[in-house]
């Protein structure tokens, strides 16, 4: 039986399955909760249970005392959750996360088409309209299949009623090749959402004076385009720039708007770079890699931006270190990357909590 | 320039300055190839003592333990001065054989190779 | 004033913040900088203190609730392992000779860490910081008393223990660890938080803790075990602070990476060098072993280290210089050390032996690359020649290491039969070195280590005998009064196991509690 | 573990402490706990290197103070603190505080505060975290530049009493209103007239090089004359008479604390003059000095709290605390 987990300061609503931990299920929503040894010695994810019961597991009598758990503390990383269960825990609060209710929605195919070699562009008309904010995901529900897959809103939130979604065909996936080679148009689908707490933090921006820095390559462009259609469409003023990457030109997609969005906005700058396209191709644009491409634009300072990352985990890889030597922190740089207990429990360091 | 960084200036006396030693000057010395010796020894010398002396008086206080210390050929015996080769008179003085404070000896003896040929 | 409405629930952070942050203030009857005097001349640019993250948010009433209760859990064992005579459960009575080490060699400096945290804490213009580190000086005391406490029933009854203050300031080969804190003290408060809250805290203390505290439950050192799991949760405290401490510091400014890089370099090197006491004591010291020096080092130096440096490379920080010196060494430092002690055994505090047969297995399968061809011939030899009657005792004094203070056992990189010399000229003045390291740290800022107090050339200055020593009277022997100066009993505290107090006592004890007799 | 049962062996001990311990404690016998982790654990001599931010001295050094003792560790905390009792103590005490809050909360107490009253108790209150502030950096301050383990040890845990009392004072704040109270209790710290003596009294404390000096002007003068006047006079007396017994109960740490503290202080300044007639006399200099500035310090407070009958009330604590020094051997 699964119970709802409520985590305050953030008001994040969320499931935690049968005989998951409260911390399994928070890094698996996105929610970075403090925590290193993961098996109950250590005491770095003591939270405080205000409402509901858990069981604390392994928890070792050092580090959770007998008079801790009479006050409702728990170890996150071994507390499994009795009932619907609410924590307060050490995390920072979030003014621009909206903690939207997740819901099932149905919707059918409106359009099906190609945006390259490799990706699908699909429209979804839902029955009834998903408030989400842009950098959100949805979980589609894939026939034959017992878990559905994530896939980021490519759309502007304004219209929740038809959502459009990036799809790259992986070779061997099960869920994308139904995509590529069964979707139809007019086709039902079963869907969740919105998840996800990639989202951009407006308030500081302005609070700070802060410019946009959006970071994208491969299908990861739609998360970002969500959040560029929405920022511009609300009249953001501040200076926006989207370094988007591929392999070769025919690779580049909604290439021509965001062209026409720059030429339209003079805040806003878009720069496409190709790290494989053939010489002579006649390219004006930059090539290599994204984080080279942003380089070079920036000059190597990265300073007063926030960055948004989303794409290939090494492509991701190397833009933290790019910005890094740039001079932009942790606490600027924000991935849709989400962190798993498996990872957790890795030998990593546990110098960077988010990137 | 490397300095230590300090709030005012900073600059002492070394601690081991040649004055500290009552006369005497520090003479260090290892025996290569011999490791059961665990380092190469420290002595407090007259400056004026003969390297003979050095040689004869002192080293079989420290050196003795080892069995092959008695099958040292002296004549074929070979010295280093801070790493360089080194040529001693044994009949001059440590001055003037031109070890100062805290110069280091290294003694080669071909042929013995310490405990079992381990460099003990 | 408005009447107070329902209040919005503060989170934690928020609420820690209101805690700590606001609490200080720009001074302006006095300046600034002469308030905080020593913010700025290690050339460590700050530009703003509130970048610093809060690494743990504990206010004092939690942080007295916590500890308190965790006393309690801890002088509990205590008292009950001591009533119970706890002592005589342990696997053997050369295991005590590792407690003799940590009393002596740790303890001390757990409070000279205590005292270090109050003068950065009160360094630091930043108040987050600030707090950080003084509760960490606050714990500092903490493990210096749960560990003196948790001994304290062992020197009632076993030798080598009983003066340990004076032991640290004096015995010969304590001024290893003992320079490598005076050094970390004496530097700026920056990088007494590199030295100490990061180097040491995070990248080695691992190596230090877990080889005695897994050590102390191997071999039913129930005592000792519990103040090392005790502290465990206060170092998770510690390890993120210097965590936070190092991303804080190169944030700030790009002029801060060359000086944190260097600070880097050198105190995982000092660091690495005081960790030679720890792998003698890994491969020899305990009768039954946790593992070997060279596989701690592997786990917790080149694994979680170097995950930890991966990171820190995002920050232009690459890992610390001679890694491969240290790689090349890990098969040999522990039968360097145990070699030393066992020949200076005259001179020392606790009692060393020759390993059994067995225990040369052990170390053969450990080290099969070089225990039987370099160091087994060595061990067999003396232990042959201690059956005659012919115990080795060297009884001439070592060259010392100017930097680490450590006698000059070391062998040069990739060959392990030859001693490694390095020297520098400073002010015309020679001055010897064991590694690269050591003579880079010293060229570095030769101002300081020319200070060094080398126990050997102490002694040969006349430094090193209490008052009223002549010597210059007829037959003087200094071995004798150095011991006395050092407060080592002779014959009681120092020579070898075999045939020593401790040894015949616990194995009188032992049988009368475990026979009729 | 070895399953045996070794209790029942009956073994004599070679020894009953360490063997410094026993030098100072009059022989072989066994010592408490608060001896055995105070006695000489702070080095004293061989000191490898000069400090780097103090050339002139060594790491840890008697000239750093003019109050010169033969024994360092003739200071003894009455209190007998090691880490051990010193946390279960203010485990207690925080127990009670913590039974305090919530009682008042939940009792809706702050609203029935009279509104003068809540306004002076913030008024007076909240401005007091800066100078707790103060109070945990010099004595962070001594615990580094003071001599020997038996000072920096009580040190440390008075620089942090500190800093836990400005945070049962920003508690206070965050229940009579809210965060904005804070703010504004900075800006009088750092603008407000009457707040300024005090401020510039604690300033000018934080650049004082003698660390014993520091002592007096802080642990002595300083809380001597504060505490009684704030938590004393002025909220367990004239708040708790006006209706504000509440607040009282929020401040009874700080009650309790002072009180226990002050034993120590006294034992401190009373081994030191004992010890000779040239340090008797610079403490009384000191003494006299702060005493003289901490009263014009703590005046303009009075004034605001107490009206009328401020100068009563300052004459008073001052003619107590000039009697509680002369027990301890100080001549002003």
């Amino acid at each position: 039986m699964s119970f709802a987990l409520t985590i305050e300061p953030l008001g994040q609503m969320l499931t935690v399955e049968e005989g998951q931990t409260i911390l399994e299920a928070a890094l698996r929503a996105g929610i970075y909760l403090p925590h290193a040894c993961c098996h109950g010695l250590c005491a770095t994810c003591k939270v405080q249970v205000s409402d509901g019961e858990v069981d604390h597991g392994e928890a070792s009598n050092f580090a959770l005392m007998d008079y801790e758990r009479d006050e409702g503390k728990c170890l996150a990383c071994c507390a499994i959750p009795q009932s619907d269960v609410t924590i307060e825990a050490d995390i920072e609060e979030e003014p621009d996360a909206r903690n939207l209710p997740v819901h099932d929605y149905a919707g059918s195919v409106a359009r099906i088409d190609n945006l390259t070699p490799t990706i699908k562009g699909v429209w979804l008309d839902l029955d009834r309209p998903m408030d989400f904010q842009a950098g959100q995901y949805i979980n589609l529900r894939i026939p034959g299949e017992s878990a559905p897959r994530a896939f980021s809103i490519a759309s502007d939130p304004r219209d929740g009623s038809r959502i459009e979604l990036n799809i790259r065909h992986v070779p061997g996936g099960r869920a994308t090749t139904w995509v590529h080679q069964q979707l139809a148009q007019g086709e039902r689908v079963q869907l969740s959402g919105p998840y996800g707490r990639f989202f951009v933090r407006e308030s500081s921006h302005e609070a700070q004076q802060l410019s946009y820095l959006f970071l994208a390559g491969g299908s990861g462009l739609s998360s970002p385009r969500s959040m560029i259609l929405d920022l511009l469409a609300r009249g953001c003023t501040r200076q926006i720039t989207l370094v988007n990457g591929a392999r070769e030109a025919a690779e580049l997609y909604h290439h021509d708007e965001f062209e026409a969005l720059a030429d339209a906005h003079p805040n806003f700058t878009y720069v496409p770079a190709l790290s494989a396209e053939p010489e002579d191709s006649g390219w004006r644009g930059a090539r290599g890699f994204v984080h080279d491409a942003a380089k070079a634009h920036f000059d190597n300072d990265f300073r007063e931006h926030k960055a948004y990352l989303c794409g290939p985990p090494l492509m991701i890889d190397a833009c933290i270190t790019t910005l890094m030597q740039g001079r932009l922190f942790e606490r600027d740089i924000y991935t849709e990357k989400f962190i798993s207990a498996a990872d957790a429990q890795q030998a990593r360091s546990p110098l960077f909590k988010r990137i | 320039m490397a300095a230590v960084a300090a709030v005012k200036p900073y600059e002492f006396e070394a601690a081991d300055r040649l004055e500290n030693f009552h006369g005497n000057q520090l003479l260090y010395i290892g025996w290569d190839q011999h490791l059961m010796f665990c380092a190469p020894f420290c002595f407090p010398l007259p400056p004026a003592m003969p390297f003979r002396a050095f040689v004869e008086q002192v080293l079989p206080g420290a050196f003795g333990y080892h069995p092959e210390f008695k099958q040292i050929d002296w004549s074929k015996a070979e010295w280093l001065a801070s790493g360089q080769p080194f040529k001693p008179d044994w009949d001059k003085s440590l001055t003037d054989n031109g070890l100062a404070h805290k110069a280091v000896l290294r003694l080669r003896t071909p042929g013995l190779t310490g405990i079992k040929g381990s460099a003990t | 004033m408005d009447m107070p409405v329902a209040k919005k629930k503060l989170g934690l952070k928020e609420r820690y913040a209101l805690m700590t942050r606001g609490l200080d203030w720009q001074t302006t009857y006095q300046p600034m900088d002469k308030v905080f005097p020593f913010a700025k001349y290690e050339g460590i640019k700050i530009h703003d203190w509130d970048k610093w993250e809060d690494p743990f948010r504990l206010t004092m009433d939690a942080y007295w609730k916590y500890q308190a209760e965790k006393e309690k859990k801890l002088y509990a064992i205590i008292d009950a392992f001591a009533q119970n005579n706890g002592h005589l459960g342990v696997t053997d009575a050369r295991y005590v000779n590792t407690l003799k080490l940590f009393l002596n060699g740790i303890s001390p400096l757990e409070y000279m860490a205590h005292r270090g945290f109050a003068h950065v804490g009160r360094a630091f213009p930043g108040v987050g910081t600030r707090v950080a580190c003084l509760m960490q000086s606050l714990d500092e005391i903490r493990h210096s008393q749960t560990q003196i406490h948790s001994m304290s029933n062992y020197n009632k009854y076993y030798n080598g223990m009983h003066s340990f203050p004076k032991m640290l300031q004096r015995v010969w080969y304590m001024s290893v660890p003992r320079s490598f804190f005076d050094d970390a003290v004496t530097a700026g408060p920056f990088e007494f938080m590199i030295a100490v809250g990061f180097s040491f805290e995070y990248v080695l203390t691992n190596l230090l803790f877990v080889p005695f505290v897994s050590g102390a439950a191997y071999n039913g050192d129930m005592g000792a075990m519990t103040f090392g799991f005790s502290a465990q949760s206060d170092e998770a405290r510690h390890m993120t602070l210097g965590l936070e401490v190092i991303k804080f510091v190169l944030e700030q400014d790009p002029d801060n990476l060359p000086i944190v890089q260097r600070w880097i370099d050198k105190w995982t090197w000092r660091g690495y060098r005081v960790l030679t006491l720890v792998a003698m004591m890994m491969d020899y010291m305990l009768p039954k072993r946790v593992m070997s020096w060279k596989e701690a080092w592997e786990v917790y130096f080149e694994q979680n280290g170097g995950a930890l440096f991966k990171d820190l490379a995002r920050y232009g920080i690459r890992p610390p210089k001679w890694l491969d010196q240290i790689e090349f060494d890990k098969d040999h430092i522990s039968h360097q050390a145990w070699s030393t002690l066992y020949q200076y055994g005259g001179a020392s505090n606790f009692h060393t032996w020759m390993p059994s047969d067995e225990e040369m297995d052990w170390l053969s399968a450990k080290y099969p690359n070089t225990f039987d061809k370099f160091y087994r011939p060595r061990f067999e030899h003396w232990r042959d020649e201690q059956k005659k009657g012919n115990r080795f005792y060297n009884m001439t004094l070592p060259m010392l290491c100017q930097t680490c203070q450590i006698p000059m056992i070391f062998t040069e990189p990739g060959d392990p039969t030859q001693t490694c010399y390095r020297e520098s000229t400073h002010k015309g003045m020679k001055y010897h070195f064991c590694s690269d390291g050591c003579k880079e740290i010293f060229d570095h800022e030769p101002e300081k280590y020319k200070q060094s107090w080398l126990p050997v050339h102490q002694i040969y200055q006349g430094n090193c005998f209490n008052p009223g020593v002549d010597p210059t009277a007829e037959g003087f022997k200094p071995l004798p009064v150095v011991l006395d100066y050092y407060g080592v009993g002779f014959g009681r505290d120092n020579l070898d196991f075999e045939g020593s107090e401790d040894q015949k006592n616990f194995a009188a004890w032992r049988g009368a509690a475990t026979t009729n007799v | 573990m070895s399953t045996i049962d070794l209790r029942t062996v009956t073994i004599k001990p070679l020894r009953h402490t360490f063997t410094h311990v026993a030098e100072r404690i009059g022989g072989d016998k066994p010592a408490t706990r608060y001896q055995e982790g105070t006695f000489d654990i702070q080095a004293t001599h061989n000191f490898h290197y000069r400090p780097t931010w103090d050339p002139d001295h060594e790491i840890f050094d008697r000239a750093r103070t003019a109050i010169v003792m033969k024994d360092w560790y003739a200071f003894r905390d009455p209190r007998q603190f090691y880490y051990g009792t010193y946390t279960a103590a203010r485990a207690r005490q925080q127990e009670t505080a913590e039974s305090n809050f919530a009682f008042v909360e939940s009792r809706g107490l702050v609203s029935a505060l009279p509104e003068a009253v809540r306004h002076l108790a913030l008024e007076l209150l909240l401005p007091l975290r800066h100078l707790e502030w103060g109070g945990n950096m010099n004595n962070a301050q001594i615990c580094d530049y003071g001599y020997g383990t038996a000072i920096s040890q009580p040190h440390i845990y008075k620089a942090m009493d500190h800093l836990g009392i400005a945070q049962y004072l920003t508690r206070v704040g965050l229940l009579l209103a809210d965060e904005t109270a804070l703010d504004a209790a900075k800006q009088q710290w750092i603008a407000d007239p009457k707040w300024q003596g005090l401020r510039k009294y604690v300033e000018d404390s934080f650049v004082l090089k003698d660390w014993f000096e520091l002592f007096v002007a802080h642990n002595l003068v300083l809380d001597g004359l504060l505490y009684p006047l704030v938590y004393e006079r002025i909220v367990d007396d004239d708040i708790t008479m006006k209706g504000g017994s509440a607040i009282a109960m929020l401040t009874l740490f700080m009650t309790e604390w002072y009180g226990e503290t002050a034993k120590w202080v006294d034992a401190t300044i009373k081994t030191a003059a004992a010890e000779s007639p040239a340090n008797a006399q610079q403490l009384s200099q000191w003494t006299r000095e702060y005493l003289q500035r901490g009263v014009r310090a703590i005046q303009p407070i009075a004034r605001h709290a107490l009206g009328a009958n401020a100068e009563a009330v300052l004459g008073d604590i001052e003619d107590q605390f000039k009697s509680r020094v002369a027990k301890l051997g100080l001549a002003l």
